[in-house]
């Protein structure tokens, strides 16, 4: 790295990400219910990313939603959701701890996520309000674009530093592509 | 067969090389032989070769679809070692092993049988115990290996990094009777062999079908006609599935694309075969100072002879950490070969459920070195109805469960 | 490199966000089947040189299972559908149909 | 010799002069040289020794296609071997030398095999060094290989100092070429809006119409050409990339693009090179066409190039290859250079053409005009000269060769015709048709690459696909880039139409050499592979043209054949006495020419050369010197040596603190997977061999897991938490393998069973707390009951420790008192640093594997990888009790009841102990009377654990003996790696420390 070139964006870690995972049906108005009770955000549709704040629902799958909360909230907010579900054929897990999340900030987002997953970033294919799980390099890790200028990517815990390597890399200043 | 030595050449040299005969006769199928052969690849030339040389059978046709040697025998990395830890694979690739020692004198025809040694680098604790299990075994199956320390490893290969930041090399099971050969002459070693003891080696010709009676083969249906036999080998690897099912049967068979790589030639700097498995990467150096590497498998059935990308890179990325000064190397070539890998990754020799017709096939990503001896148990199998070279490698050990796992001490079929 | 549509999520992911299950629609053989019918389970494969339906995860993804019916030979792709069936959808076996007329398949046969 | 001219050159600045250095020579240039340009100006002409016979070799062309011009770049780490000079761009400093000579390019000892041709014909290797044998190994490889390789290695410990990456491209259009059928194509394309990317492998655009002129719309090509880079740039749908290389063409419109960022600036920020992996819906290769060389004897003389090459040298970098300059051509293009050098005030003392025509085509009558002598009907003989062409002899090309006269040249420029640079439409399979008129292989629009929905994905256009006239490329080119977006077909842009006679193919010449010249008229320059080895080839039966291209390596180079490959394949087929559409080409695999390895890898080096996967606690590891073990990703603390100790006494202390004191185990790395739903007991059923679902909440039971195959795949621990709710602990490989396994079978077998999993793995640290003292410990911690009373063996319970909340589980893998407690993965630090304070006095100690290896196996408890390997059963290792006799299935239970695997020969799990208390050797085996049917000793068991057990100090093992555990107190031999050396062991009971198991249920 030398000194008159900017990193392409922003690369910060998210210190305390409250996460909570659900399994259950989606379509059914208890597990709606129960989600938006606690995020206070709307029900995602499909590869949907809902956020007020730091409030948000990222669908993950058809049976699958993750709820971001402040972490300091997770476990109560992990145990309202159980409650509100009781009976019902759902899964509630806090994986506050589990996950590590970053934040990417800058105008060059796009291609410095192109650069490490196989995911078209052109504005057309991938708008704000958008969460995609994929791979970036060696790791499975998902990303949702909060607006333009601002993307949140997360994985596991366990390959945090590696994940902050490849964002680090493929930051780095002189490597801008010009693409988007 | 004229003799060929330095003696003809230069005798040839004088006459402007106009005294070279045919390396194997142009054949057109005959109505009838006692034994048909359905593959002129390695495997299946060497059959007939041993047919003839072990058994006297030389009423041979080999019928190939294609150009002889086109397959998978001029497509691999031609790595030739017998370092297995299952005992029937330490036999039928040590006997091949061997058979490779004398084949350029057996064959007159210099395939360049290179005992240059074959290192499997041990870059885990788990590595290492089963690198050590694999020596042991070998030395009670007359496999000459031992275990060496990674101050020998970069002895013998001084572009190597000991001290990865990943994966330190903690030694290596080396094999100093291993190495390499020349692919394309190994076929043609042998097919000129098989011609000069009268076989056909019928090439373009593709078989359409397999004639039987009563449970019985009687001969195949060929695009050249129907060819009438008394026995027929099916060795075509990647296409064994579907001869298979014209001869009626099913196989525990998948095919998939394998690849394999060849950098630019540069100067001699890597004097053996290097096989790092915990990174998937292994390379060797051709007498040409190509750097000759293999890639991974593709996970879907797949004929095309195309592998899917990210297997090289996958590859190379290995190979850079493990050899850092190749960085900056070009590569010159890729490309893919359809492998026929089974249930267990260990090749069937084996009668089939058609009483006469026999099946070679499952060598997945390891086929070359094993040519000589797959052929000498396979042609004692089909002379004499078994080999206890072939003995353990039947069709029909999935049902009863007795498998040859060679994945088990880390150990990889390339 | 093939880019496969997952039919769970919608997104069209690359083989490398993929994994590969092998032969779709196994029946499977548990205790008291006969050989012929574990064997035939666990081991034999159709593995043919044209139509195929197979299975496929997307493990990096979704993380469902699908299957997808595929050409091994020219890697062109009739369609992809959930893994919770145990025969493929009629309509993706007409498409079939119309484009490999003759195709086989296990028991799948061509519709006459 | 070879000048730079007093003017001209329109790609290079004359303001600009570059220093460089070839052969440790300063020489200069200009900014816009290619090092090929320079090297000429410089009248270097002779730049290497080419590959068998080490003759003397020029540079032949301008580009890609060189196969001569190869040299060492760069120095130290940053050199690179067989750099191409024709691709590489001059910058100040370079530093380059010639490749494959000794001791001088000038002076070279193996130019003595070119004196020896005639005893190296193609393929002697195959027929020499038989006898006697040992020599092949000893002495004629060592031989061989000592001349083998063309570039200079790098230094064994070269650390690349410039970095590489990727990038990921989904387009609608990728067209790759930047010439006029590429820009037009891409404008073409683009108007209907579609995302189109344009990629030029070299760092110009216009390719060969801006040197060859022309109108385009009525104005010159070149002004054309740059106002329509302007348009395409000022298009948001299009990219342009020069210095991009469409590298590979894979299935489903997956395409590799080498671009070269600062090879041209190498002291430049950011990477060298970035792999584009584009993901485009339709490809346009506008790859252009490569000109053929003529074979006449001696054309691979250094100053015999191609035409196109000399006239591109001329008009783009002011350069003049020659003084006098013969012109040898079969078709009307060899004509321009001859326009283009006399216009350059250069002396061509004649064209020679072995066509006849009745009256001249434009371009001849043009030459005759500008007073050029044009020679009908001639060939050249043969060209003759040393390190450098000196003159060539004319003959008649109908003629054996006989002399008509001589005339004195220093650079003799050919033209054998053109061929499309097919590679990319036929990496995927995309098929070729022969087109008799123009004498080449074009693509065959019927036979195109097809992509996943079945339909063609590759379009053609311009020269690439056979046009080579600009009014047809044009229109072709239009017509590609509509068609690639399903627009209807549209006039192109007009261009000046010209009129040219047909090409006359000129395989060899003169038509009816004789051997003597066939002997020396080159096919493959970098090889060494001449018109009489194919011919051999051809006589000994190698047919297909593969046969041949193995058997002469004709096109094995590192130009993998794009100058040699038609005209190879013509002689063969003249020699089979076949036409050339039948016998075929070789197939066309990427790279189209060779890329850097460091591109391939991309970012991923060193520290993120691989993800390193760490457990919460992995920095006070770090700090305290433990040795790691890699297990998978991970990275497991196998020691914590103490200053001066090794890792035995370090295991040593390990053990023994923990089995006397208490001992700190991260164990964060085991798989937790929580499995719910009102099916989660009669899956895990499914699962375990064990009953799970008689579990009762709040109790565990350890359990084993195999495949649908029967083996033994993994084991743990099952904890219910509550009715419908299960976690399951998993080895630390098994996490994500297991959690997977779960999913299928739930997705693919049970779907409409009422089940949720989820992998919890890395949500908590698990710390195990093991020994005598472990309950002081934690009473000392606080917070909840862990009594013996409160929390017995094989339960669990939630609570806090030292007000962290916690979730406490009774089972023990050592034998001793132990607590595995799993915490927040964000507080795991925060209790192991608490643990060790609060442990202190205690005398706490942390351990890592191999005290845990050596601490399971004094109990004889198996583990997964070690009594496992794949191919062993539950039952083989004594642990029937864990398999469930009421259940009516398991996945594994219908294999395990095949005939191989109810055999009463299996080998089965013991404890075995050495007589002499020594350490068995790791993986030995144990032998039996005899050998079988291929002469192996026969054997009867192997070890699958061994370790020194400190607490009883003695070796102990584990390992799998046939008919074991019905052997108790025999003793069997096993021996060491030679073989030979005996080691007597007697078979015990595998439980060699507290068989009653009183330690860990106190």
């Amino acid at each position: 790295m030398s000194e008159g070139f900017e990193e392409l964006c922003r690369v910060r870690p998210i210190a305390r990400q409250g996460m909570i995972t659900l399994r259950g049906d989606l379509s059914a108005k208890a597990v709606k219910n129960a989600v938006t009770g606690v995020a206070g955000v709307d029900m995602p549709s499909r590869r949907e990313a809902r956020h007020v704040g730091e409030r948000a629902i990222l669908w993950m799958s058809p049976d699958e939603l993750a709820v971001l909360v402040p972490h300091e909230e997770a476990a109560v907010a992990a145990e309202t959701m159980r409650s509100a579900l009781a009976g019902i054929h759902a899964l509630v897990a806090d994986v506050s701890d589990a996950r590590a999340h970053f934040r990417l900030e800058g105008d060059t987002i796009r291609e410095v996520i192109a650069k490490l997953a196989p995911v078209d970033m052109s504005p057309a294919a991938m708008q704000p309000g958008m969460v995609r799980r994929t791979r970036f390099a060696q790791v499975a890790a998902g990303f949702w674009l909060r607006d333009e200028a601002t993307a949140q990517v997360f994985c596991f815990r366990s390959v945090a530093d590696y994940m902050s390597g490849l964002l680090r890399t493929a930051a780095t200043p002189g490597s801008a592509v010009g693409y988007f | 067969m004229k003799r060929y030595s330095a003696f003809a050449v230069a005798r040839e040299a004088l006459t402007g090389h106009k005294g070279w005969e045919r390396a194997w006769r142009k054949a057109q199928p005959k109505k009838r032989y006692d034994v048909v052969i359905v593959g002129a690849g390695g495997h299946g030339l060497a059959t007939a070769y041993y047919l003839g040389k072990r058994f006297g059978i030389t009423n041979v046709a080999i019928i190939e679809k294609g150009w002889l040697g086109g397959g998978n025998t001029g497509r691999n990395t031609t790595i030739i070692r017998s370092n297995y830890l299952q005992d029937p694979s330490a036999a039928i690739y040590e006997k091949a092993r061997s058979l490779y020692e004398t084949l350029s004198q057996d064959l007159n025809y210099n395939v360049m049988f290179s005992p240059r040694g074959v290192m499997m680098l041990a870059q885990t604790e788990h590595e290492v115990r089963g690198y050590l299990r694999t020596v042991h075994a070998n030395a009670l199956q007359g496999v000459k290996t031992r275990f060496i320390t990674p101050a020998e490893v970069k002895k013998i290969v001084p572009i190597i990094r000991l001290d990865g930041p990943r994966y330190p090399v903690l030694g290596a099971l080396w094999q100093d009777r291993g190495g390499t050969a020349r692919h394309d002459a190994v076929a043609w070693g042998y097919a000129r062999a098989c011609s000069a003891m009268g076989m056909d080696i019928i090439q373009k010709c593709e078989v359409t079908g397999v004639r039987q009676e009563a449970g019985r083969v009687t001969g195949v249906q060929t695009t050249k006609g129907d060819i009438a036999c008394d026995k027929l080998g099916i060795v075509v690897a990647g296409h064994s599935g579907v001869v298979a099912n014209m001869a009626g049967f099913r196989l525990p068979i998948e095919c998939v694309a394998l690849q394999a790589l060849v950098s630019e030639p540069i100067k001699p700097v890597m004097d053996c075969v290097v096989m790092a498995n915990t990174v998937h990467g292994y390379m060797s150096q051709s007498d040409k100072g190509e750097m000759v590497i293999g890639g991974g498998a593709d996970q879907f059935n797949n004929y095309s002879q195309r592998g899917s990308f990210h297997h090289v890179e996958e590859t190379v990325r290995a190979l850079i950490e493990t050899f850092p000064m190749l960085s900056r190397l070009k590569m010159l070539r890729w490309w893919g070969g359809i492998v026929d890998m089974t249930g267990d990754r260990s090749p069937i020799l084996s009668k089939t459920p058609l009483e006469g017709c026999f099946i070679n096939c499952g060598w997945g990503t390891g086929g070359f070195k094993a040519i000589p001896g797959s052929g000498w148990g396979f042609a004692e199998l089909m002379a004499k109805g078994h080999s206890p070279l072939t003995e353990e490698f039947s069709m029909w050990r999935f049902r009863e469960g007795k498998f040859i796992d060679e994945s088990v001490a880390a150990g990889v079929a390339h | 490199m093939l880019t496969l549509q997952c039919p769970h999520c919608g997104v069209h992911a690359e083989e490398t966000e993929l994994t590969g299950g092998g032969e779709a629609h196994l029946k499977r053989f548990g205790p008291g089947s006969d050989d012929d019918a574990f064997e035939g389970y666990l081991f034999l494969r159709e593995n043919p040189k044209g139509v195929h339906f197979e299975r496929w995860r997307h493990s990096y993804g979704c993380g469902k299972w699908f299957h997808a019916a595929r050409c091994t030979v020219t890697m062109e792709v009739f369609g992809t559908y959930t893994a919770q069936t145990s025969k493929p959808p009629q309509d993706l076996l007409d498409r079939i149909s119309e484009k490999r007329p003759g195709w086989r398949w296990r028991d799948l046969n061509e519709p006459a | 010799m070879s000048t730079r001219l007093a003017t001209g050159g329109r790609l290079i600045d004359r303001s600009k002069p570059v220093r460089f250095q070839f052969n440790d020579t300063w020489l200069s240039g200009f900014e816009g040289d290619t090092l090929a340009s320079a090297l000429l100006a410089n009248d270097k002409v002779m730049v290497g020794r080419s590959f068998k016979y080490h003759r003397p070799r020029g540079i032949v062309a301008s580009g890609a296609e060189e196969p001569n011009a190869l040299v060492n770049l760069g120095k130290g780490a940053r050199h690179e071997p067989n750099q191409r000079a024709t691709t590489t761009e001059l910058f100040d400093g370079l530093y380059a030398t010639s490749q494959n000579h000794w001791p001088s390019l000038e002076f070279d000892i193996g130019a003595i095999n070119a004196k020896l041709a005639r005893f190296l014909p193609a393929g002697f290797y195959y027929k020499m060094f038989i006898h006697p044998r040992p020599f092949w190994k000893h002495i004629y490889e060592p031989f061989i290989r000592q001349s083998a390789g063309l570039g200079r290695a790098p230094d064994p410990e070269t650390r690349d100092p410039d970095t590489y990456e990727h990038f990921y491209a989904y387009v609608d259009v990728l067209v790759v070429g930047g010439g006029v059928a590429g820009l037009q194509a891409a404008k073409a394309a683009a108007k209907s809006g579609a995302r189109v990317l344009l990629i030029e492998q070299t760092a110009h655009w216009g390719g060969r119409a801006a040197v060859d002129g022309g109108m385009v719309d009525g104005q010159p090509a070149r002004d054309w050409i740059a106002a329509t880079v302007k348009t395409l740039e000022g298009m948001e749908n299009v990219t342009l990339r020069t210095r991009c290389m469409g590298a590979g063409v894979y299935d489903h419109g997956y395409v590799l693009g080498y671009e070269r960022l600062n090879d041209h600036q190498p002291q430049a920020d950011g990477p060298r090179h970035r792999l584009w992996r584009i993901r485009t819906k339709q490809i346009i290769t506008a790859t252009g066409a490569i000109e053929r060389p003529i074979s006449f004897a001696g054309n691979d003389l250094p100053g015999v190039m191609l035409a196109s090459a000399v006239r591109d040298y001329v008009v783009n970098y002011g350069v003049a290859p020659g003084e006098r300059t013969v012109v040898v051509t079969n078709n009307d293009d060899g004509y321009r250079t001859a326009i283009a050098l006399k216009a350059a005030g250069l002396a061509v003392p004649a064209v020679i053409d072995p066509r006849v025509h009745a009256i001249d085509p434009p371009l001849v009558a043009q030459a005759k005009a500008a007073g050029i002598e044009v020679l009908m009907g001639r060939a050249v003989a043969k060209a003759k000269g040393g390190r450098r062409v000196t003159g060539i002899v004319v003959t008649a090309h109908s003629g054996e060769g006989a002399a008509l006269r001589e005339i004195a040249c220093d650079c003799v420029a050919m033209s054998g015709g053109w061929s499309p640079v097919v590679h990319l439409w036929s990496h995927c399979g995309g098929k070729l048709t022969w087109d008799a008129h123009h004498a080449f292989f074009r693509p065959d629009p019927a036979k195109a690459p097809t992509g996943a929905d079945g339909a063609p994905f590759v379009h053609v256009a311009g020269s690439a696909n056979g046009y080579l006239f600009l009014k047809d490329v044009l229109q072709d080119a239009e017509n590609a880039g509509r068609v690639s977006v399903g627009l209807e077909r549209d006039p192109a842009p007009d261009a000046n139409s010209e009129h040219a006679a047909p090409i006359h193919p000129v395989w060899m010449m003169p038509a009816k050499a004789g051997d003597d010249l066939r002997a020396k008229a080159w096919l493959d320059y970098q090889n060494d592979v001449k018109v009489s080895d194919v011919q051999l080839a051809a006589r000994e039966g190698f047919e297909s043209v593969e046969h041949t291209k193995r058997y002469t390596t004709l096109g094995m180079a590192t130009d993998q054949g794009k100058l040699s490959n038609i005209n190879g394949l013509a002689i063969l087929s003249d020699a089979l006495g076949e036409d050339i559409p039948q016998v075929g080409t070789t197939t066309f695999r990427p790279p189209y020419t060779p890329i850097s390895m460091g591109a391939i890898a991309g970012q991923a080096r060193d520290e993120i050369f691989q993800p390193i996967r760490k457990t919460p606690v992995h920095a006070w590891h770090e700090e305290n010197g433990a040795v790691w073990e890699p297990v998978g990703q991970w990275r497991r603390p196998y020691c914590f040596p103490r200053k001066g100790e090794s890792k035995h006494q370090a295991v040593r202390r390990e053990v023994r603190a923990t089995r006397n004191g208490v001992g700190l185990l991260d164990a964060s790395t085991l798989g937790k997977i929580v499995v719910k739903g009102s099916d989660a007991g009669r899956f895990l059923d499914m699962l375990y061999t064990n009953l799970m679902s008689t579990l009762p909440v709040g109790k565990c039971r350890y359990g084993l897991m195999c495949t649908e195959n029967g083996f033994l795949t993994d084991d743990g621990v099952v904890a219910r938490l509550d009715e419908d709710t299960f976690l399951c602990h998993t080895t630390t490989g098994g996490a994500d393998r297991i959690h997977a396994h779960m999913e299928e079978w739930l997705q693919t077998e049970w779907w409409d069973w009422k089940v949720y999993t989820a992998n919890l793995t890395e949500q908590y640290a698990q710390i195990a707390v093991v020994g005598p003292k472990a309950r002081v410990l934690l009473e000392r911690l606080g917070g909840m009951d862990v009594s013996k009373e409160a929390l017995p063996f094989m339960q669990w319970a939630d609570g806090t420790l030292g007000s962290i909340p916690a979730r406490v589980f009774r089972i023990s893998f050592s034998g001793e008192l132990s607590y595995e407690v799993a915490v927040p993965a964000g507080r795991g630090r925060e209790f192991w640093d608490l643990c060790l304070h609060v442990g202190a006095d205690l005398g706490i100690t942390p351990y890592g594997t191999e005290a845990l290896h050596v601490m399971r196996a004094e109990k004889g408890f198996i583990m997964i990888g070690d009594e496992t390997d794949g191919t062993v059963i539950p039952q083989d290792l004594g642990l029937n009790w864990a398999i469930s006799k009421k259940k009516a299935d398991y996945i594994g239970k219908r294999a395990q009841e095949r005939s191989h695997m109810t055999s009463a020969d299996r080998w089965q799990l013991v404890g075995l102990e050495t007589l002499d208390g020594s350490v068995l050797p790791d993986g030995a085996y144990a032998v039996a009377d005899g050998r079988n049917a291929n002469g192996q000793r026969n054997t009867q068991g192997r070890v699958t654990s061994t370790y020194y057990s400190p607490t009883l100090d003695k070796g102990i093992a584990m390992g799998l003996v046939h008919n074991g555990p019905a052997r108790m107190g025999e003793v069997v031999v096993f021996l060491k790696e030679d073989g030979e050396t005996k080691v007597k062991a007697r078979i015990v009971n595998p439980v060699f420390y507290d068989p009653k198991g009183e330690k860990q249920d106190v």
